[in-house]
């Protein structure tokens, strides 16, 4: 049961932080910290489906969501910031 | 008391990050921002997806030795509900090919008119 | 101003919609029928020790070949669609040199990165992952080498040897499962039998078919991947 | 039978492979392809010819080795079959379209194409509830990569909207499926079908998500901006295949959610598809681009199949049959436009005339859009008549309106752009380059609406009886367009002469008068046809579909066969109008009116329909049901043809316009069919019960301001064809009027009428037809003093006005004593004295036709014109004989017509002694008057001649002019504005009300639609906030409220 | 009685007719001039006009239409004479045994003017034109209260038969339908004034001041022709009129007296009364007779 509290708590923690990481994602004005943001969800994400049991979804998400999701974004960027310069 | 469990925690922050993404989305001018909000939201249903499946106190659905040893490989009693699971993994790839393509046509919307802003991209309407 | 009210309308009605949901959320203390049945025959009729790659492999097969399906679009369309004209080539920028510590890295880091990759799927009916993780994780090793050396090529030709080949494999066994077993995708050819429980040869083909779709996945990734990299070079 | 899992297999394995193969080339992938498409239609053909045939049975596919729940399962049934075979169909004939387009962008655009189509078999194929979630992703982003076939960034941005939509889309229909398994642990779609999933908590929510994205899938109104874009954007190939193939395969996984929906979701299911229906097409009439424009007609279709699926427990074992009569209608029709909407490279709706430079596409264009609007014999008449009779048969009256509403508004926008095809100017416009494989798909779908139009007749088991050897006679004047016209004339006549001789022993009196002025008047208008010279193409084909229109209502025993005669002679006559130079906009307003006047007649013959689905005509009287209601439609629908006033204004246009020998068949002939219309339904009321008494004197009311406006407007004509069309309104008008009445008199008035406006209006009609030929002009002050160059002419109209005047001895009079006899007996006085002034009009106009044309001082420029053409003086002719028996002996009509009518009314008869009749009023001989009258007239006329038998004849302008001769000739001719001082008098009467009345309505529609359309503002978040608006609208309504 | 005593009646019914006629114009035309402070003509005036012209050989020919006019109209001028009665109640001058159709007789009026357009417009003169165009608007407008004048005394005898509806005013004076049915009898007066062409609806015709309408452009044999059925149109006229109001007659004393005041009401009113334009008379016509006439049917149709 404590586990279970325990769990509890972090998973309030996590999410918390990933709502405000979320409303920053929407409003901060520098993309790249609004990618980073969202990649920053995507790991608590998947810290809380470790928590749920589900660690394959956990690897999965922590692979692409936070990984390889970012990783286009920021070609995306980059393309853009080139084509800007 | 009833709702402060794992699932209900897990869940809500789920369909807190659903709406919020809704919500960029809606407000957001920039399409790089808008593809980002689509990606929140898609994280908050894989969320919402996982919770579904949790039972409470339950382990992962992996049968290590010991669960078959004990149970004889049935392991109903001890895991978590394996198929939201499968489900996810699914729908997290099936996001990831969506975004990709999001921001291909964001790139090449971009290149086209020099600007990510969404409401310069109505040449089609009424 | 309007819009705005309109738009907090929307997300107050969500809201309504999405409390209703969280309503009907019960927390549960029991499995459903379904994963009751998997979690007390998964075992038996697969053979896999991880259930989520039993069900992923074997009795969702069908999902899993649409979601390759999916990447294989996506990747197709983004190649089509990111495409560079045979002139644009010629005025590739140059792109900056980056740093040693990068190069080096990735000349230590990428081999192991691929052999994780192979592991993750290899071993996805024992342990956490799979096809999907470790194509992804190969992905990650690619995107490293391609970011150490941005000139470096990608032999796209191997890429899309890989692709195809797992691809059309993934295909063939399930026909092969309408051929010899009970249906398509049925992974476990009856005949064969599904090896001893908790070992690597177990669980029938499921190995072979999630390295197929690992491999898949890693070389869709990559493919996407190696675009986005190309479309950079261009103005 | 080759399992179709192989459908998939194959689709995958072709596509997975190609990534090796590609270095063989683009034509070789793309032919590798096309194979596998192929090869997947033939599967899917195999099934449905096996389901169809009984040979095979539904069959579950399973995957992995286990059964469902536990794994994904595939159906294989008949429906899926049929689905599946259109959607590999369109896929391969797509696929040979799109070659070239597929090809230039490379192997990986022909493998998106390929499993785009694959995937949507499985989304027609699944039983899995997650797995239809996984494969509609495949079909969306397969989708936005096909849009980018089309290198714009038009297309992109839809493209963009487009994942933008199906992403928010398939998140709800996610969270629906998740919570729908977390509820009932199963994702099955059998398992939901089998445990009523509403009765858990939070069921009803979960099954709203999931119906709300299949329901979005379909783009409903107006949460549909996205859809538009994407029809527009993408190159038409794929609209294509979005419009027909994808269009099929989300109705068909809206058909598989609402199986475990409840009940209660068929009624909003119908409510948002008729919402979709009357809103895109109602937006669709302000459309100028034509692929959005086609756009808003599928996506309006596809509303209509939801009404379809919605109401599916009401229609029961007929659903399939409508339903696939929409969908193969629109299916097929829909793919053809937009593929021909690929070679025609015109933009703009009126750039569409370029299509007359390729024929055969025109023919290709006209059928398909006759397809889409439900012209018999398309399968989708046969569906829409059903429909709308079973819907009315069980009371939804205001759905069967909502669902006319928006077939008219579609039928506006298709055939104004069919009418730019037609008639625009297109000589500007470069003809474009027609690739073969471009063409050949679209000949196969037009080919197999014609095949699916035959089998649809056959299997529709009330419409057996129609008899189809008049259509193929008109097939066969299509397929021998090339000849000559005399040839194809004699054939004409022929053939028509031939099916009198077959069909008149079969039908009774009063259907033989109307097949004689059909059949007997069509082969003498047709004698004028010789005139013309070359092949005059197009002509005979679509002048013999009216007369096979015309000739199947009267034979008609059922409503069925009725509706049908009657659409298709709508159809022939709209064709044979729009032939005339300007009569585009004349053309298109008559097909307005003849549709809404056809629709009027279906919710009739709906409501009159009670118990049995295909009524006997003759039972029409036996309803009790609403039956004001009927007959009240009923009557509307045979007014718009009669052209009463107030649904008058496309007659002045349509018959001034046409051409001079179509001008008489559409206006004495084809006018007589709803006269025809009129006597079935007052004989039903009549035999039914005298309660209608109200509803006959407002039609006679309505009779007599018809005959009184027309004549008046006819008066003020400058136009010699246009104030022969409004005398027609007028004529007509007293025919409704005298029909009103209702009592044996008045039905012989109309009767005689109808026979004598028959003869005299032809007459007029041909012969004013012949003269424009020769001058060239309408405009009868540029014409003058032809009685020295055209006597033929001027003699034949001299009798024609003498008998329309009604002025004894000539046949007119028969109709006017009649008439008031009959007025005097019914006492309906007003009524009679304003027709008898609306015969002092006629007078005014008349004296003008003839004075103005024939009399005063000759043109300059006619001084060398010839006398009509013999080819039309002939049938003139002959009408005047039969005007000249009928004068002589009045008798001869009017006691077999008499005799005809007294089964209906048997009091109040016409008593004949030898050749006088008598009634309770007075006494009448046709015969002693006329002898009497010529007697006096040749004495006189002697005697004129005997004396100034020496006079020479006089020069031109040898007149006394205010004591001088006329310098300028042109000041010797007053016709322009002759009736000046009158018309100061009467110009309050003038006013065109009416005209003003249905401009303020179209202009309502396209205002309005222009000022709401603006909705689609083009901006994706815009869209995508319609899509939640739309989810929590719905939401409100069904589950809040 | 044979066919040929009853032709004989009849051409001398006509003959009486024409010469009756013929008076009454000449006496119009008199009192007219009187009335304008002239002299005037002599009464035998009209004679040797017709005699004049008729005996005038013309060489002049506009064409075959141009005969048809006088041809036209002197038919329907005989015509409405064979097909109305003059006298009641007397077989001999029953005229063909028609008794008497209104229906033939409101229709039959038509074909002497559709004669005379076509004719007139054949001369080729655009004054005719105009003329003509001026008349048939005007007869239009004419027709309207005329024909409810007499549909209402139709319903009230509830018969189309001229015959018939005199018969039904024979015994007194206030048998008469001007008596029995006022308000259609004014409406018929009214419109009488109309169809009788004098001032102030003569504008048709225009004798005097400017050369217009078809008499200018007829002459000799033709004119002739014109004069004859003229006389005999306003004779028939006023019969008409008589045979609906004022009882008929019984013989040709009481005939000639009545439609000389009737016709005699139509000159009074026309000497005192200045001619209208055609708009005028035409919205003439639309008030006041339409309104009477309406009232006239109404009154009978309920």
């Amino acid at each position: 049961m404590n586990r279970e509290f325990l769990f509890i708590g972090l998973t309030i923690f996590l999410g918390l932080i990933s709502i405000i990481l979320a409303f920053v994602a929407i409003h901060h004005k520098k993309l790249s910290v609004a990618v980073i943001s969202t990649s920053f969800i995507s790991l608590f994400a998947s810290i809380i489906f470790l928590l749920l049991a589900a660690p394959d979804v956990a690897m999965t998400e922590a692979a692409i969501g936070s990984g390889l999701t970012t990783l286009i974004f920021f070609y995306v960027l980059n393309k853009i910031k080139k084509t800007n310069a | 008391m009833e709702y402060i469990t794992l699932g209900h925690m897990s869940l809500l922050l789920g369909i807190s990050l659903t709406v919020i993404g809704f919500w960029g989305i809606l407000t957001q001018k920039n399409i790089i921002k808008i593809i980002l909000s689509f990606t929140i939201a898609d994280a908050g249903v894989n969320i919402v997806i996982v919770s579904l499946g949790y039972v409470v106190g339950k382990t992962a659905p992996i049968i290590d030795n010991a669960v078959v040893q004990e149970a004889g490989r049935n392991v109903s009693a001890s895991v978590v509900d394996p198929i939201p699971q499968a489900l996810v993994l699914t729908s997290i790839v099936i996001g990831f090919g969506v975004t990709a393509l999001m921001l291909a046509f964001a790139m090449k919307m971009f290149t086209a008119k020099k600007t990510l802003d969404i409401n310069q991209f109505n040449e089609l309407k009424w | 101003m309007l819009k705005n009210i309109l738009i907090a309308l929307v997300l107050i009605g969500f809201g309504v919609i999405f409390y209703d949901l969280f309503m009907v959320y019960e927390a549960k203390t029991e499995l459903t029928d379904l994963a009751h049945y998997y979690a007390k025959n998964g075992a038996n009729e697969i053979g896999g020790a991880n259930l989520v790659t039993s069900i992923v492999v074997t009795y969702r097969g069908f999902d899993t070949l649409g979601e390759v399906t999916i990447l294989f679009v996506a990747a197709s369309i983004i190649s089509f669609f990111l495409k560079l004209k045979e002139d644009e080539e010629e005025k590739v920028i140059g792109s900056k040199d980056t740093t040693e510590l990068l190069v080096t890295a990735s000349q230590v880091l990428v081999p192991l990165i691929f052999l994780f990759g192979v592991y993750v799927f290899m071993n996805g009916h024992l342990t956490p992952g799979g096809g999907f993780q470790g194509g992804s994780i190969i992905a990650t090793g690619v995107a490293l080498m391609i970011m150490a050396n941005p000139n470096f090529k990608i032999n796209t030709q191997i890429i899309h040897w890989i692709e195809s080949i797992s691809g059309v494999a993934f295909v063939f066994a399930g026909v092969l499962g309408v051929l010899l077993g009970g249906g398509f995708l049925d992974n476990t050819f009856k005949g064969l039998g599904v090896g001893e429980f908790g070992t690597l040869f177990s669980a029938g083909v499921i190995p072979i078919i999630y390295s197929f779709v690992g491999l898949k996945v890693g070389a869709e990734i990559s493919n996407i991947l190696n675009k986005y990299q190309k479309s950079q070079k261009s103005i | 039978m080759v399992t179709p899992i192989y459908i998939v297999a194959t689709g995958l394995g072709v596509g997975f492979a190609i990534g090796i193969l590609k270095k063989f080339g683009k034509n070789f992938t793309g032919a590798l392809v096309l194979a596998a498409l192929a090869f997947m239609t033939f599967i899917s053909f195999q099934w449905f010819y096996g389901l169809h045939y009984g040979s095979e049975v539904a069959t579950y596919v399973y995957t992995a080795g286990f059964k469902p729940p536990f794994s994904i399962n595939l159906l294989m049934g008949q429906y899926e079959s049929i689905a599946s075979l259109m959607i590999n169909a369109i896929g391969l004939l797509g696929g040979i379209y799109m070659f070239n387009s597929l090809k230039a962008r490379g192997s990986d655009a022909q493998v998106v194409y390929l499993i785009l189509i694959m995937a949507m078999n499985v989304l027609v194929m699944t039983r899995d509830i997650f797995n239809l979630f996984v494969f509609l992703e495949i079909v969306s982003i397969a989708i936005a990569g096909v849009i980018l076939l089309e290198k714009s960034d038009r297309s992109m941005s839809a493209g963009f909207k487009y994942i933008l939509a199906s992403g928010i889309i398939s998140t709800i229909l996610l969270l629906g499926i998740v919570f729908a398994y977390y509820l009932t642990g199963t994702l099955n779609i059998d398992d939901f079908v089998g445990i009523s999933l509403n009765t858990y908590k939070g069921g009803g929510l979960v099954i709203f998500l999931m119906m709300m994205a299949a329901i979005l899938e379909l783009k409903p109104f107006p949460a549909n901006g996205w859809g538009l874009d994407l029809y527009e954007g993408a190159d038409p190939g794929i609209s294509a295949i979005i419009s027909g193939a994808s269009a099929t395969a989300s109705l068909f996984v809206l058909y598989k959610i609402m199986a475990f929906a409840g009940a209660e979701w068929n009624y909003y299911v119908a409510l948002i598809g008729i919402i979709t229906f009357v809103g895109s097409n109602f937006f669709g009439i302000v459309q100028e681009n034509t692929r959005r424009m086609l756009g808003y007609s599928s996506i309006g279709q596809i509303g209509l199949l939801m009404v379809v699926l919605g109401f599916k427990d009401v229609l029961g074992d007929s659903t399939p049959f409508i339903l696939f009569g929409l969908l193969i209608s629109h299916y097929l029709a829909k793919a053809g436009l937009f593929w021909l909407s690929g070679i025609i490279k015109a933009k703009d709706l009126k750039e569409w005339s370029v299509i007359r430079k390729h024929p055969y596409f025109l023919f290709l264009m006209g059928t398909f859009v006759f397809a889409l609007i439900g012209f018999p014999p398309f399968p989708s008449f046969f569906s829409k008549f059903n429909f709308v009779l079973l819907l009315t048969e069980t009371g939804n009256i205001a759905w069967v309106i909502a669902i006319l509403a928006g077939s008219m508004l579609e039928a506006i926008y298709l055939f104004r752009w069919f009418g730019y095809a037609v008639k625009s100017e297109n000589s500007h416009i470069e003809k474009n380059k027609v690739c073969l494989h471009k063409s050949i798909p679209i000949w196969i779908m037009a080919l197999a609406l014609y095949g699916f139009s035959y089998y649809t007749s056959l299997s529709n088991p009330w419409s057996i009886a129609i008899n189809f050897i008049p259509l193929a006679f008109v097939a066969l004047l299509f397929v021998l367009d090339f000849l000559p016209v005399y040839i194809k004339n004699s054939l004409s006549i022929l053939g028509m002469a031939y099916y009198f001789y077959l069909v008149y022993p079969q039908l009774d009196n009063m259907r033989l008068i109307f097949e004689v002025i059909f059949i007997v008047g069509g082969i003498l208008t047709l004698i004028a046809g010789f005139a013309y010279k070359g092949t005059r193409p197009g002509f005979h084909a679509v002048a013999l579909l009216m007369f096979a229109g015309l000739t199947a209502i009267i034979e008609a025993k059922t409503t069925l066969e009725f509706f049908f005669g009657w659409e298709l002679m709508t159809a022939g006559s709209y064709f044979l109008i729009i032939r005339g130079k300007r009569s585009m906009t004349h053309a298109l307003s008559y097909m307005m009116f003849s549709i809404g006047g056809a629709y009027a007649l279906l919710a009739a013959f709906g409501i009159s329909n009670v118990g049995q689905i295909n009524l006997d005509l003759n039972q029409i009287g036996h309803i009790s049901y609403l039956s004001t209601w009927a007959y009240a439609l009923l009557i509307l629908g045979f007014l718009t043809k009669t052209a009463s006033v107030g649904l008058h204004i496309w007659l002045p246009g349509a018959h001034g316009e046409a051409e001079s020998d179509v001008s008489p068949m559409v206006s004495a002939i084809l006018l007589k069919a709803g006269v025809f219309g009129l006597v079935l339904t007052l004989i039903a009321m009549n035999g039914s019960d005298s309660q209608w008494s109200n509803l006959a004197y407002a039609l006679g009311w309505l009779g007599a301001i018809t005959a009184l406006s027309g004549n008046l407007m006819a008066v003020f004509q400058e136009d010699a064809k246009r104030l022969l069309a409004y005398s027609s309104i007028g004529q007509l008008g007293y025919i409704v009027f005298a029909l009103a009445m209702m009592t044996h008199l008045g039905w012989l008035t109309a009767f005689t009428y109808s026979i004598n406006h028959f003869m005299y209006k032809a007459i007029l009609f041909l012969t004013i037809g012949a003269v424009v030929l020769r001058v060239g002009t309408h405009d009868m002050y540029k014409m003058g003093g032809l009685i020295a160059r055209m006597p033929m002419a001027f003699i034949a109209v001299l009798i024609g006005i003498i008998a329309l005047s009604g002025v004894p001895p000539l046949s007119g009079f028969a109709g006017k004593w009649l008439f008031y006899n009959a007025v005097m007996e019914k006492g309906w006085y007003f009524q009679g004295i304003i027709i008898f002034f609306s015969g002092g009009l006629a007078f005014l106009y008349l004296w003008r036709l003839i004075h103005t044309i024939f009399l005063g001082q000759l043109k300059d420029n006619h001084r060398n014109v010839k006398d009509i053409s013999i080819w039309f003086a002939i049938p003139v002719y002959i009408l005047i004989g039969g005007i000249m028996v009928f004068s002589v002996r009045p008798d001869w009509v009017l006691q077999p017509l008499g005799n005809m009518l007294s089964p209906f009314f048997p009091t109040g008869q016409l008593n004949w002694d030898h050749s006088y009749a008598y009634t309770t009023l007075g006494y009448w001989s046709g015969t002693n008057v006329f002898i009497t009258i010529v007697i006096l007239f040749l004495i006189v006329f002697g005697i004129l001649a005997l004396s100034t038998r020496k006079a020479h004849k006089l020069k031109q302008f040898d007149i006394t002019y205010s004591g001088e001769k006329p310098f300028r000739p042109e000041t010797t001719h007053v016709a322009w504005n002759v009736f000046a001082g009158f018309y100061k008098a009467v110009w309050p009467a003038t006013i065109p009300l009416v005209a003003k009345f249905w401009d303020y309505v179209t202009d309502f529609f396209h205002d309005g639609a222009g000022f709401t359309r603006r909705i689609y503002s083009g901006n994706g978040q815009a869209y995508m906030m319609h899509i939640l608006y739309f989810i929590i609208i719905t939401y409100i309504v069904i589950i809040g409220g | 009685m044979s066919i040929y005593y009853k032709l004989g009646y009849t051409l001398l019914g006509l003959l009486i007719v024409l010469n009756w006629g013929m008076l009454m114009s000449a006496i119009f035309r008199k009192i007219v001039a009187r009335v304008g402070g002239r002299y005037g003509i002599p009464y035998y005036q009209p004679w040797i006009d017709l005699i004049k012209n008729l005996g005038i050989r013309t060489t002049l020919s506009h064409g075959i239409m141009f005969y048809l006019g006088p041809v036209f109209r002197f038919t329907g001028a005989v015509g409405l004479f064979l097909f109305m009665p003059v006298l009641f109640g007397n077989e001999a001058w029953a005229n063909f045994s028609f008794q008497g159709d209104l229906v033939l007789i409101l229709y039959f009026q038509l074909f002497g003017m559709l004669g005379m357009a076509l004719g007139a417009g054949e001369g080729g003169h655009p004054h005719s034109a105009i003329g003509i165009s001026r008349g048939l608007a005007q007869h239009a407008a004419i027709e309207l209260p005329m024909t409810m004048g007499i549909i209402a005394l139709a319903i009230q005898y509830q018969t189309l038969s001229i015959s018939d509806i005199v018969a039904a005013q024979q015994g007194s004076v206030l048998n008469w339908s001007i008596f029995t049915n006022p308000i259609a009898g004014v409406t018929i007066l009214l419109a009488a004034l109309g169809a009788m062409g004098h001032s102030p609806f003569n504008l048709v015709k225009a004798p005097n001041e400017i050369p217009i309408g078809p008499p200018t452009e007829y002459h000799s044999t033709f004119l002739g022709i014109l004069m004859s059925s003229g006389a005999i149109l306003h004779v028939m006229e006023a019969v008409l009129f008589m045979n609906l109001l004022f009882g008929g007659a019984s013989n040709w004393f009481e005939m000639i007296l009545k439609t000389f005041l009737i016709y005699f009401y139509s000159v009074f009113v026309g000497v005192v009364y200045p001619r209208f334009r055609i708009e005028q008379s035409v919205a003439w016509f639309f008030k006041i007779p339409l309104l009477l006439g309406i009232i006239a049917i109404l009154m009978y149709s309920f």
